[in-house]
Formats: C-alpha cells, sequence, structure tokens
C-alpha cells in the first residue's frame, strides 16, 4: 500500500514537472535568424594560416594526414627555391570531414586550425572538396606567434645555419682553435 | 424508396464529415502532439512550415505522397501492401459507433448523430481492434527484417494482453448503462459522467488504451534504440503515412472512447454537442502526450507483468464489485 | 432473390473458397490469413442471420485472439514450406471420401427438409434476448463449462509454475 | 655456448655474440645508434647501456661492446640503465634542431623512436646550439648536419666497410663533424647506404626528398633488377609512384646494403613517357584490339608462310614468367624457338656458365665474403655487378689475397692484384693458375718459379708486367675457401670452363672452393635455364629475316636497337618485316618500330620472378596496381577531381598474361596457359623447377642449383659452329674494341633514371698509356674510330693498369658504339686518329 502511494506520488511529480516545463520559455536557438556567437576554439571549418611575416605556415609534413581518423586530409610537399618546405597541393575532403579537431593538435607549425565557422553544406559533394587556395587563409588564427622557420634550424631565406634563435655560429671545420 | 435513397445520402454526407473531420485531425494531431510535446520539453517544435508550423501537416503529407514507396527484397509483397491498410482501416472503423449528438430533427426526419447504432457497439469495438493486432504483426513479418519481426511479435504480444485488461475494464460500464450499444451508454450518462462511479475502470482503461495505441510508455514494438523503428522500419512513402495515420486515428477513437464511457460524451452545458465530444476527445489527447513527454517506456516484462499481473485482476475485482453494488 | 439471399451465397462463396485456398497454402502465414478472412466471413453470415453478438464474439475470440496465437507461433517457428506434393495421397483420399459422403449427407437432409425453400429474412436476436435465453434455460450448462475452464486455467498454471524442486535448492 | 638471462629469460647463444644481439633473439630491443649488425660495434652513442646484476661482468655496462658469457643476468629495465639512457638521450638532443616536420627522415627516424622510448619528452636545455655549415654531396644525398648525433655509422661504412675514403670525420671534441674535406658529389657508388644506415636524417635520399612519408608508403620486398646479383630490396611506393628503393636485409645475398644503381635506378617505372596504351598502325587502340590484331596477322603469315616464319625473342630483363610463357607459346605454336641474347656468343657463354654451376661449385655473395682468397676473371665487379665489388672488400678486411685478371682498367676499393692479361690469353693463364695450384701441394718453390714464367708467357704479358706475385700463389695455396669469380660480359666461350676447371682443381684437398659467374643480366640465369636449344642465334634470325623465310617478329621486354651492335642493319632488317610485335613498358626504339604495340607492367607493378646468378629463385612482390602516378595525372598538382571508377592509364599487364591473352587468341585453350598458374608454368618449361610446384617461398628465395651432375642439370650450348670464332686474333697489329658497362649510364634500366643520369660521367674511351704513346695520343685527346659501320667518337683517358692492344668502351647511349658492325672487333691501328680541332 505504501509503495502504491509512493508511486502514484512520483507519477504526479513527474507529470507536475513536466506541466510545469509547459510554461517555460523555450531555450531553442533559431539558428538561422539568430547566430549564436561561437567560442574561439569551436571546431569547424578548417584553414590553414599565415606565419607573422606573410608565408604560408604549413610545411606538408604529413602530420595531419597521419593523425586524421576519416583520412580526409591529402598532400603534397615540395620544396621551394629558398629552402621551405611547403604543399604544392593540399586538400580536405570536407564529405569526410568529422571535424574532431586532431590534425590541429598534430600540426608542428600552427599551420592548420579549426575555425568556428561552419557553414559549408553543398549540394554537389565534390564542392566539399577543399583546395590550398580554398583552405589558405590571410592571418595567423589563434597563434599570433610562432613562426616555425624562426626556430627550425633550416636554411631558408628568413635566416641561414647558427643564424636561428638560440644558436651558435657555425663550426668551422678546418681551424685547430677551440 | 425515397426514404431510402434519403438514408443512403444521409449515411454517406454522414461517413463523408466525419471520415474527412477523423483524417484531417489525425493530420494535426501530430502537429499538436509534436508541439505540445516540444514546449514540454522546453522547445518550440515545428515552426517553419506556415505560422506556428501550421502547414507542417500538409508538408508531411505532400512529402509522404512523393517518396519513394519501397519494397524490401524477400518481403511478402502481398501482406506487406496490405499491413498498414488494415491498421489504418480498423482504426478508422472502429469510429462508426461512436455518437457525437443527439437525434436531430431535419425535415422531420429524425437524423442520429452517429454513423450507425449497433446494439453490440463495445463489441463491435473490440472485434476491431482484435483485429488491428494482424496489420502489426502482419506488416512486421512481412518485411523479412528482424527487427520488423521483432517488432511485430512483441506488438502482437502486447495488444493481445491489453486487450483482455480494455475488455474488462468495460464490463462495469455495460453493467451500470446495462447495453453494450454505445448510443445507449451516453445516455445512461445522463445525470452524472461514469468517471464518477467508476473511477478505477477509468484508470484502468486509460492505461490499456495507451498500450494499445503502442504510444510510449509502451512503444515497445517500435523501441527506436533497439528495433530502429520496430514493425514499420521497412516501411517508407504513403504505407509508412497509413501506419501513421492509423496510430494517430486510434488515438482519436480511443479519446472518444474516453470521452463516451466515461465523460458523459458529446454531454455538456452551452456548447453544441459535437464541439463537447471535441473537447473531451482533445483533452484525453494531450493526457496522452502529457504522459508521452513525462514517462519513460516500459521494460517488456514490466509491461507484462503491468498488464497480466495488475490490471487483469483489479478490472475482475471490479467487475465483481460493481456487480456486487448493481444487484443490490 | 432479395439481397440477403445475394449475400449469403456471396458470404458462402467467400467461405468456402477462403477455407480451400487456406487448406492448400504452402506458406503458413498465408494460410492463416486466409483463415482470418474464412473466419470474417462466417462472422457476416452470423451478423445477416440476426447474431449480432455471436458475430462479434466470433470475431473476438476466433480472429481476435486464436488465429493471433496460431500467427504467433508460426512467425516465431519460421517453419519452411516443405517442398513434396502438398498432400500425399494417403491423406487426401480419406479426406475426400469424408467430403464426399459429408456432401451428399448434408444436401439430402438439406433437400428433406420442408422450409428449404423459404426465402431469407434478416431476424435480430438482440444481446439482452440472447443472454436471458442462455442463462435461464441452460444456466446449468454455462456454470458446468465456466468450472471447467477454471480447472483448466488452473492446470495451465500449476503446468507453467516454475519448478522449485531443484537439487541444488537454489532459487532457479 | 654461453647461457645468460636477459630481463628474467633465459637464452643459449653462440659464443662471440653481443649482449645486444643475444636481446634481439629473445625479441628486446635495446635502444642504439652506432651499433649495426652490419657494421659492428664501436660503443659510440652510450645508448645501449643496460645492467649487469651477476655474472663475469657487473654493473652499468654498453651491451653493444660486451660479449655475452656464462651466468650473465642482464636486466635492460634496471633503474639506473632506463635513467642514464633517459640521461644520454637527452645529451644527444641538446643540440638537435627543431626541424622534424620539414626532415625527410621523420616517421624512420631511429633518434625520434629513441627520445620517445627514452622517455625525454620536453627539452629542458634552453642554451644554444652547436651548428654545422651543410655539404653539397651530389645529386643522390642530402646533407644536414646539424641533426647529427655523431654515432659514426657513416663515417665506418663509408670507410671501413666500403672502402672509399672521401667522407669522414673531421674536427673534435663537440665538434665532430662528417663530410668531405670540400663540397662535391661523393665518390662511392654504395654512398645510397648513408640514407639507410643514418639512425637520423643527416643523409637523406635526394631524389626522393619531400615526396613523401613513410607511413604513406606502400612497402613490399622487391628484387633488384639491374644486374645479375639479385639484391633484394623494399621497393615503396605512394600515389601511383615508386618513390624510394631501400635495401632488404638478406643473409645469403647481399646483407644489408645495396648500390646506388639498385638504389637509384627505378625512376623507369615512373617516366611521363612511359607508353600505357596499345597500338597498332591505325594508332593508338585498347589492349584486346591490339591483340586482337595482332593474333590476326599472326595466323596469316603461318598458314601463308609456315609457323617457322614467326620468331619470339626475349631478353635477360624478363620474368622467369614470362620467359617461359614464351617459349610455351613458341612450342605450342610451333614457332621458332626463341632467344633472349642479341649477341649469339654471349648467349652461349650464358648457357655454359648455367650449365657448369651447380650446387657444390655455386657461391652466393656472401659466401664471397667469407672467402681466404679470390680470384676473378674477366669481370670488373665494380661497373657489372657493384655489390660483388663490396662483397670483395669485405674478403679482403677479413685478409683474403684478391686478384683480378682482366685486360680493363679496374678500380676496386681495395688493395688487389690487377693482371691485365688480354681476353684470349685469359683461358691459359686459368690453366697455368690451376696447375700452379695442382702442383702446388708438394710444395716445391723452383716448379713453382718455372710455372709463373710459363703463366707469365701463356698470359701474353710483358715482362714489365709485373708477374705474378708469389705471394698470391702462396696464398692460394694455402687458402681454406677459395673462390673463382668470372665475367661473361667479355669473355671468350673458352673462359667459363675454365674458370670452372679452377674451381674444380681448387676444390682437390679443400673443402670449398666456390664460383661464381657475373651474368649479363637480372634474368639471364633464367634465359639460360630455358636452354633454348635450337635457337638459330640472334644473327641467323636476322638473316632469316633479311632472305623473308622470317616474317613475324615477337619481341618481349626487350629493345634489340639497345643492345645490338650493328645498328644500320638490324634497322633495315626489322623494317622488313611484316610483322613487328613489341611488348614492353619502356618507350624503346624498337617498341616505336612496332606494327602492333603492347605495353607491359613493370616488375613493381606485377610482381614476378628472377633468377638470380648463383641459381636463386627470387620474387619480387607487386608494390603497386600500376596506372600513371597521381602527380603526373595532375600535371603536378593536385589530382583532377572526377568521379571515375578507373584507374587512369591502369591498361598494361604483366607481359607472360599478354602473351597468355595472344595465345588463346590464336587458340591456345586458357588451361594450358594462364590455367596452369605460374608455377605450374614453370615447372612445365623447366623440368628442374617441377620440383618447387606448391613449396611455400621462403624470403630468402630458393637456391635451384641442383647437386647433381652439372651436364645433366642444363644442356650446355652445342659445339661451336663457327660463328663465334673469338679466339682468333686477326694477324697484324690490331686494336680489340671491349665494349663494358659502368656503374651508372649503361645498363638499360637505370641508364633512365633522371638522378642517375646526373651523376653519370661523360663517356669515354681508354687505351694502355704505351699505346697511346705510340699512337701520339694524349689523355683528353678526341679520338675518331673509323669503321664500317661508320665512326665512333670519343675523348680518350690513358691507364697504366690495363693490357695493351685493347681499346675499351662503354655502351653508353651517348658513344655510337652501335656502329661497330660485329663483335669482336679489331680495329687497324690506322683506324684510329685524332680528331682535329
Amino acid at each position: 500500500m505504501k509503495s502504491l502511494v509512493e508511486a502514484a506520488k512520483a507519477l504526479a511529480e513527474g507529470f507536475a514537472t513536466t506541466f510545469n516545463h509547459l510554461f517555460r520559455r523555450p531555450v531553442t536557438e533559431e539558428y538561422p535568424e539568430v547566430h549564436r556567437v561561437l567560442p574561439a576554439r569551436t571546431r569547424a571549418r578548417i584553414v590553414l594560416t599565415l606565419d607573422p611575416d606573410g608565408e604560408e605556415r604549413c610545411v606538408a609534413c604529413y602530420l595531419c594526414s597521419a593523425v586524421c581518423p576519416v583520412s580526409c586530409i591529402s598532400m603534397q610537399s615540395a620544396e621551394k627555391e629558398d629552402g621551405r618546405r611547403y604543399a604544392s597541393w593540399f586538400r580536405i575532403n570536407f564529405a569526410r570531414c568529422i571535424y574532431c579537431g586532431l590534425c590541429e593538435e598534430a600540426c608542428p607549425t600552427s599551420a592548420i586550425q579549426l575555425t568556428p565557422y561552419f557553414e559549408t553544406c553543398e549540394r554537389d559533394i565534390l564542392r566539399l572538396v577543399y583546395e590550398k587556395e580554398d583552405l589558405l587563409v590571410q592571418h595567423q588564427g589563434k597563434d599570433k606567434e610562432y613562426n616555425f622557420y624562426k626556430v627550425a634550424g633550416v636554411v631558408t631565406r628568413l635566416a641561414g645555419k647558427g643564424e636561428h634563435a638560440r644558436e651558435e655560429k657555425p663550426v668551422n671545420v678546418k681551424t685547430n682553435l677551440p | 424508396m425515397i426514404m431510402w435513397f434519403a438514408g443512403l445520402i444521409l449515411l454517406i454526407v454522414k461517413l463523408a464529415v466525419v471520415l474527412g473531420f477523423l483524417l484531417f485531425l489525425a493530420a494535426y494531431l501530430v502537429w499538436v502532439e509534436r508541439k505540445f510535446l516540444a514546449r514540454l520539453q522546453i522547445r518550440y517544435g515545428p515552426n517553419r512550415a506556415g505560422r506556428y508550423g501550421l502547414l507542417q501537416p500538409i508538408a508531411d503529407t505532400v512529402k509522404m505522397l512523393t517518396k519513394e514507396d519501397t519494397i524490401p527484397d524477400g518481403a511478402d509483397k502481398g501482406l506487406f501492401c496490405l499491413a498498414p491498410a488494415v491498421v489504418a482501416m480498423t482504426a478508422m472503423l472502429m469510429f462508426a459507433v461512436v455518437p457525437f449528438g443527439p437525434e436531430l430533427s431535419v425535415f422531420g426526419r429524425k437524423v442520429p448523430l452517429v454513423i450507425t447504432d449497433l446494439n453490440i457497439g463495445l463489441l463491435f469495438v473490440f472485434a476491431l481492434s482484435s483485429l488491428g493486432v494482424y496489420g502489426v504483426a502482419l506488416g512486421g513479418w512481412a518485411s523479412n527484417s528482424k527487427y520488423s519481426l521483432l517488432g511485430g511479435i512483441r506488438g502482437a504480444a502486447q495488444m493481445i494482453s491489453y486487450e483482455l485488461a480494455l475488455g474488462l475494464s468495460l464490463v462495469p460500464i455495460v453493467m451500470l448503462a446495462r447495453s453494450f450499444s454505445v448510443v445507449d451508454i451516453v445516455q445512461a450518462q445522463e445525470r452524472y459522467p461514469f468517471i464518477l462511479v467508476q473511477p478505477v475502470a477509468f484508470v484502468i482503461f486509460m492505461i490499456s488504451a495507451m498500450a494499445e495505441s503502442k504510444r510510449i510508455p509502451f512503444d515497445l514494438p517500435e523501441a527506436e534504440n533497439e528495433l530502429v523503428a520496430g514493425f514499420h522500419t521497412e516501411y517508407s512513402g504513403i504505407r509508412f503515412g497509413l501506419f501513421f495515420l492509423g496510430e494517430y486515428v486510434h488515438m482519436q477513437v480511443l479519446g472518444a472512447l474516453v470521452a463516451v464511457l466515461f465523460l458523459g460524451g458529446w454531454r455538456g452545458p452551452f456548447l453544441p454537442p459535437p464541439v463537447w465530444l471535441f473537447i473531451k476527445i482533445i483533452l484525453v489527447v494531450l493526457f496522452m502526450i502529457w504522459t508521452r513527454g513525462t514517462l519513460p517506456r516500459l521494460r517488456y516484462d514490466q509491461l507484462m507483468t503491468l498488464g497480466w499481473k495488475m490490471l487483469i485482476p483489479l478490472a475482475l475485482l471490479n467487475i465483481v464489485v460493481t456487480g456486487a453494488v448493481v444487484l443490490f | 432473390m432479395t439481397l440477403y439471399t445475394a449475400l449469403f451465397y456471396l458470404l458462402g462463396a467467400l467461405i468456402v473458397a477462403s477455407t480451400g485456398v487456406a487448406v492448400t497454402r504452402r506458406n503458413l502465414v498465408h494460410a492463416v490469413v486466409y483463415l482470418i478472412l474464412s473466419f470474417f466471413g462466417t462472422s457476416l453470415l452470423f451478423y445477416l442471420l440476426g447474431a449480432p453478438l455471436l458475430a462479434a464474439l466470433w470475431v473476438i475470440i476466433y480472429a481476435g485472439a486464436i488465429m493471433v496465437l496460431f500467427l504467433f507461433i508460426i512467425m516465431m517457428t519460421r517453419a519452411d514450406a516443405q517442398a513434396g506434393p502438398l498432400f500425399p495421397p494417403g491423406q487426401w483420399i480419406p479426406a475426400a471420401v469424408l467430403g464426399l459422403l459429408y456432401l451428399v449427407v448434408g444436401s439430402l437432409m438439406v433437400l428433406a427438409v420442408p422450409e428449404t425453400g423459404a426465402e431469407l429474412r434478416p431476424a435480430v436476436a438482440a444481446p439482452r434476448n440472447f443472454a436471458l435465453h442462455l442463462f435461464e434455460t441452460h444456466w446449468l450448462s454455462v456454470e458446468i463449462v465456466s468450472v471447467l475452464l477454471l480447472v483448466a486455467l488452473m492446470g495451465a498454471l500449476y503446468l507453467g509454475r516454475r519448478r522449485e524442486t531443484d537439487v541444488s535448492g537454489e532459487e532457479p | 655456448m654461453p647461457r645468460l638471462i636477459i630481463d628474467e629469460r633465459e637464452i643459449e647463444v653462440p659464443p662471440g655474440t653481443k649482449v645486444i644481439d643475444a636481446a634481439e633473439r629473445l625479441g628486446i630491443l635495446i635502444p642504439r645508434f652506432c651499433y649495426h649488425e652490419g657494421l659492428g660495434a664501436v660503443g659510440a652513442c652510450r645508448m645501449c647501456a643496460v645492467q649487469f646484476v651477476e655474472g663475469p661482468v657487473k654493473g652499468l655496462q654498453m651491451s653493444c661492446m660486451v660479449d655475452a658469457q656464462d651466468g650473465m643476468v642482464v636486466s635492460t629495465s634496471h633503474e639506473e640503465a632506463v635513467e642514464f639512457r633517459r640521461f644520454i638521450i637527452e645529451c644527444l638532443m641538446l643540440n638537435h634542431p627543431h626541424d622534424c616536420p620539414v626532415c625527410d627522415e621523420g616517421g624512420q627516424c631511429l633518434l625520434q623512436d629513441e627520445t620517445v622510448s627514452g622517455g625525454h619528452g620536453l627539452r629542458r636545455y634552453q642554451g644554444k646550439k652547436r651548428t654545422y655549415r651543410d655539404q653539397y654531396l651530389g645529386e643522390l644525398i642530402a646533407h644536414e648536419m646539424n641533426r647529427c648525433i655523431h654515432c659514426y655509422r657513416c663515417s665506418r661504412f663509408y670507410q671501413e666497410f666500403s672502402g672509399y675514403r672521401d667522407l669522414g670525420p673531421l674536427q673534435i671534441a663537440n665538434r665532430v663533424f662528417y663530410g668531405r674535406f670540400k663540397d662535391g658529389p661523393l665518390e662511392s657508388p654504395f654512398s645510397g647506404n648513408l640514407v639507410d644506415i643514418c639512425p637520423t636524417g643527416v643523409y637523406t635520399d635526394k631524389p626522393s626528398r619531400y615526396k613523401a612519408r613513410r607511413w604513406d608508403l606502400q612497402r613490399t620486398p622487391s628484387v633488384c633488377i639491374h644486374c645479375s646479383l639479385g639484391c633484394n630490396t623494399v621497393a615503396n611506393a605512394r600515389y601511383r609512384e615508386v618513390v624510394r628503393v631501400e635495401a632488404r636485409f638478406s643473409g645469403e645475398v647481399n646483407g644489408h646494403f645495396i648500390c646506388d644503381r639498385g638504389r637509384f635506378g627505378f625512376p623507369y617505372t615512373n617516366l611521363p613517357g612511359r607508353p600505357r596504351t596499345a597500338r597498332t598502325a591505325g594508332g593508338e587502340c585498347s589492349q584486346g584490339e591490339a591483340v586482337a590484331a595482332a593474333a590476326e596477322k599472326l595466323r596469316e603469315i603461318s598458314s601463308t608462310f609456315g609457323p617457322q616464319a614467326v620468331a619470339c625473342f626475349g631478353s635477360s630483363r624478363n620474368s622467369l614468367e614470362t620467359q617461359c610463357m614464351l617459349k610455351r607459346i613458341c612450342r605450342l605454336q610451333g614457332w621458332q624457338v626463341p632467344g633472349f641474347f642479341v649477341d649469339p656468343a654471349l648467349e652461349r657463354r650464358v648457357r655454359a656458365a648455367v650449365s657448369l654451376l651447380d650446387a657444390s661449385a655455386g657461391v652466393s655473395m656472401r659466401e664471397v665474403e667469407r672467402a681466404d682468397c679470390v680470384v676473378a676473371a674477366g669481370v670488373d665487379p665494380v661497373n657489372e655487378a657493384p655489390m660483388l665489388a663490396l662483397a670483395m672488400r669485405q674478403a679482403f678486411r677479413r685478409g683474403a689475397e684478391i686478384l683480378v685478371a682482366d685486360p680493363r682498367p679496374i678500380f676496386l676499393p681495395f688493395p688487389f692484384i690487377h693482371v691485365p692479361v688480354s681476353m684470349e690469353r685469359m683461358d691459359s693463364f686459368l690453366e697455368g693458375l690451376a696447375r700452379l695450384a695442382g702442383e702446388s701441394s708438394d710444395g716445391t718453390g723452383v716448379r713453382e718459379a718455372d710455372l709463373l714464367s710459363q703463366i707469365v708467357q701463356n698470359g701474353g704479358l710483358a715482362s714489365s708486367d709485373l708477374p705474378l706475385p708469389v705471394s698470391f700463389c702462396r696464398a692460394l695455396f694455402g687458402s681454406q675457401n677459395p673462390v673463382v669469380l668470372c665475367g661473361t660480359e667479355c669473355v671468350r666461350e673458352s673462359t667459363l670452363p675454365a674458370a670452372a676447371a679452377l674451381a674444380r682443381d681448387l676444390r682437390k684437398g679443400r673443402d670449398r672452393a666456390g664460383l661464381l659467374y657475373v651474368l649479363p643480366g637480372a634474368n639471364a640465369f633464367g634465359a639460360g635455364l630455358l636452354n633454348s636449344q635450337g635457337h638459330p642465334g640472334f644473327s641467323r634470325l636476322l638473316e632469316s629475316v633479311e632472305s623473308g623465310s622470317v616474317r613475324a617478329l615477337i619481341v618481349t621486354e626487350s629493345d634489340p636497337l639497345n643492345d645490338f651492335c650493328h645498328r644500320d642493319r638490324l634497322l633495315g632488317t626489322l623494317g622488313k618485316l611484316d610483322l613487328l610485335v613489341v611488348m614492353d613498358f619502356l618507350d624503346s626504339e624498337t617498341a616505336r618500330m612496332a606494327h602492333v604495340f603492347l605495353p607491359t607492367t613493370t616488375h613493381f607493378e606485377s610482381g614476378s620472378c628472377f633468377v638470380n646468378h648463383e641459381g636463386r629463385l627470387q620474387y619480387a612482390e607487386a608494390v603497386h596496381h600500376g596506372g600513371i602516378p597521381i602527380e603526373q595525372a595532375g600535371g603536378g598538382s593536385h589530382p583532377p577531381r572526377v568521379y571515375r571508377g578507373d584507374i587512369p592509364g591502369e591498361g598494361p599487364k604483366a607481359a607472360w598474361v599478354i602473351l597468355a591473352e595472344l595465345g588463346r587468341t590464336l587458340g591456345i585453350p586458357d588451361r594450358d596457359l594462364l590455367g596452369l598458374g605460374p608455377w605450374s608454368l614453370i615447372g612445365e618449361e623447366i623440368p628442374s623447377l617441377k620440383r618447387l610446384e606448391g613449396t611455400v617461398f621462403p624470403p630468402e628465395g630458393i637456391r635451384i642449383l641442383s647437386d647433381g651432375d652439372p651436364v645433366q642439370w642444363v644442356q650446355g650450348p652445342e659445339a661451336r659452329d663457327g660463328e663465334d670464332d673469338r679466339g682468333a686474333v686477326p694477324p697484324g697489329d690490331f686494336f680489340e674494341i671491349l665494349l663494358t658497362h659502368w656503374t651508372f649510364g649503361t645498363e638499360e634500366l637505370s641508364s633512365r633514371s633522371g638522378p642517375l643520369q646526373k651523376v653519370e660521367k661523360e663517356p669515354y674511351g681508354m687505351m694502355h698509356s704505351d699505346d697511346a704513346r705510340v699512337l701520339g695520343f694524349s689523355e683528353g685527346d678526341r679520338i675518331v674510330l673509323s669503321l664500317e659501320g661508320g665512326q665512333i667518337r670519343f675523348r680518350l683517358s690513358v691507364a697504366d693498369r690495363m693490357g695493351r692492344g685493347v681499346l675499351v668502351l662503354p655502351r653508353h647511349r651517348k658513344l655510337a658504339w652501335r656502329n661497330i658492325p660485329e663483335m669482336p672487333c679489331f680495329v687497324p691501328r690506322d683506324r684510329i686518329r685524332r680528331e682535329d680541332s
């Protein structure tokens, strides 16, 4: 009998709760009319950023494509005349992308970054395949500072051997002096 | 002969009005359910098609009509096509015995506001609802899909079980009204609705009715998280629409039965009788939606325990008590 | 020939045809569906003959309950249709002989009764009349049958109860 | 046999095994940088430190420097050892640059792996890093010294293992630098191995620079087909393109290393001009149409002129399957027996070599490494089969005496005795050596001296050429495991049995005396095995074409125009054919002349079998499925964005499959062709290989030499029929022209490799300085050789250490050596003159 009362009470409580909800203001945000401001770290459309000198950050190291769980990133690395390694082509298939952000985490040069912009729908699935031109943006994204070639220690137009941050002058192999 | 024709025309007119209203209401019940449920969950519900989403039923209908109608490989074609029709048809036929007003006099001719006043009205309803099981069971079996089959079997088992409770819960009403005729039952509630004297029967009937219509918390036949969509997994297009229509007509019919059997039917002050019936139906339906928004789905064993070990004994007890009261 | 007569023969033909089809179906589910159709026709026949209560009960009990159980079992067991001739001669010859016998005797009986020529008329037996008749004149048989059903129910409960005589004595 | 316990597991190892190897046998990989199985231990990197808990050695020791001994209890995961290794890796990483993303080693970098496994996750050192200036080391190897961790692997390989001196360590202490004294290409033809052995990214593969990461590569075990040694390789492909070839360890063939020809010779498979669609006279068409057109014409020719009017021609770069299928179809159709060499004499020499080898005599390269005395006759290892030179160097490092008898100027990366005996005297030289070896058991010095002088006379050696040093004879007599190496490219036919006889004689009184023939081509052994008894020889074939008795020629993966001397004659002869069917994966000259051309796949695309010089049947697995490389399909940019179900350029099929289709179109039932399956096909055509059917193919290949009598094993060439009368030197003052191979630039496939074309030398001719002085020539002169076929112009180089009366010319594509009318070629002195400026 006691349990019956309890059951009835529980039921009544439940019905009362839902009934009360009837008079609350819906929390729905009516998306196409109302655009919510998403946090900067929201994971959506991927971009390739430039370094503070205005050069492409991506060195086509293949780490993002290696870590991508759906294999939606492909690229071909190549070498510029000044010694910079870059992507001769870089392609993200957004029809496959799951916006997990692992590529951003894997990127050693802060080149690939996810942005909050998510309205990328297309009727033709091929238009969801983004090439490097589509991905490149003219800013540094979330990481304003990092410039890989200033610290990498490889020779580019930016710096020669021994001219990077925290480097000694190159060893002169033909001298006896210490 | 003229009278005969007049009667025929009158019947057709009544049929057309009732059927049209039934279908229209079924379509808008979908909207009502979605809207009401949404508000229960602090959402807006459909609000894209027309103002407040009022054109949503039309959009849904157009969508269902224009969608490709697929029949799975290995399905039993004949039964597959028959099943949704059985569900929709039995649900709609049940409304034939529901009176929606007192007799009217048109040109000196008495017009009963019921499609047909069968002296076995209630039994007719049960007969049809027991046939409705076939739609679910055969649809599930004919789809040649394990989800559908399981859904169909569950549906059949559930409907058989609760039909018993449903029938038994109404025996006291019949005892009180001394008639199977629904019109007579409404007549018998002239002074007070039966809910006042038969609250237990009312509760049993409500629960069983919800189970019969396979609605949450009794929607095991279509339990999405385990059976995809249960017996109608493989259905698409207008065949799926028929299942859908059947469900919502069923809701109305059950609402109407509750109204007629317990709430005094079309009786009520000020407003015309059909409006009162309509209001009562809507109230019952809203209660069902409210329940859907409140209660979680039962487990299969809980479902069976509730039906066989609680509702049926309770209904039998109610019969005995009512019998005793009526006798003495 | 009145409308009722026409309906009667129509229903009769429907019942005979659907039963025949049900018997010859290989697919058990199809057989059940045709059988249900046959029951439905029978029920309508009852209604036509002025026994609406019987008609409703017929549908509820036979079409609605018993056949659902049949269907249930068939669906659960998923019995496949067997190959080979539908009826071996050993089955259909006795059946045909008996059927023929029944046909002959039935025809003779029908022809022998003088009212055969009478037209069918709608007759109505209200549930109340039916019940009064049943419980006033046949109350003993009704009670005996109910006791029998009660015994059967208890027997079913006894057979279906859980075995608690396990050697381990554990709760099964 | 010492028994020791490593990480609580007991193991018994042969004496002399290092602890690091013993652990590896248990599956425990102790971190290491400097230790390399092929190079041995130096204990430079300190990374392999483990704790010796019990036994003769105690405490923290380098596992690569300690021999396994009884009773040792070693812990690799001891706290002290782990801590030590963590500090070591941090120390090695102090100066390491921050350039893994742009380093090609990333992903296959031992330093990366050991840094992580050593537990060095974050850089704590904030000071300045030491830097070096990098050097230009040629077109094959990129240099990035900042990444160096000073393990000495490169200098040990370069100087100690391979014997070249131009790369090594400079400076001291914290400033040790590995490189050349000044910028310039590396001299060693084995420099590519620096890429494989460098544990970090100091030396990286320049041709495949920035092409791919290791994890993106499709890698399969393959076999090098740029010479007859059959070194084991790993082929790496990405985006339908073979991007890199690496050495694969083989205990029997090449050990850990391969030569640069094998490493950088693969680009022929990726060339943009590689033909990928079939052609008939009507232009490009589908493979099926071309086969049908060829079959139609062949049927017509056989019905008009008889089946003998159809001839087939393969090559020594055919896979064994192709060779067998070719022979089978010829047999079933009644066509002429197929040949595989344009030089009938060479064909006979190969067959002689194959027939003379048997299991007791034939040796693998690893056995050459273990030899204690090596006699090489008519072979120029660095140029003909580079890895053989490396094997000989290992023998030298173990103390072997090495003698090379060859009129050509021979260079080997170690000291050896060069006897510039001429080709026609080679036999008697070897015979004399054999006699010397046979007599030597008496040990009488007088006879020795007599025989020596006899050899000097027989060898046609001038007294100024130092006679055979007595010390070598002593070494040969005293050797336990001598090996005789013999070439086939330039020698006379009789030299091969002479070399075999020497090996046989040496075997008397010894356990073993090896014999190794260097063959012309990756599958020359297979061609020899097929024993083309009844093949008339290529010259006869040309005569038949000229006389009109042969009307159709089917050429499978072969380019006679590339190999044959007399180019003008061949061009004219091929032009006379009614039907020339060519199947090839190269855009060869012969292919361009074909009436019906059928593109085939390379061994990178459809796996195939090759039999190397010692009769080792090896299977090169397919690394990718073929098709136009994505880089080319996309024009260097990204691949085109189109939906398509096929692969562009996937038309080519393996040559033997195309042959089978041709046979099927001609009415041979499929069960006799492809239906057989490759193993049954090989077994049916080479009965001695029937036993291989159904065997599980081991990774090191199957050695198919029989133990029985070599003559029964495969029938040798029939008696000399006068066609190849090389022994007779015409009277008078003549120069014999020797056409030779160079390491780079002459081999058919690798000479199409872009990177190797950059490193190959400009062709030049060589003669003895005495001869040049007589003719009034000097080093660097431009020389014109006037022959019947036309003129040959080349720059002259003179040498002292070579035979007199020979003019050595490379088979280089930039040299018009195909103007030589016929081999052997003897040129009167007056036909050689200096080109007037």
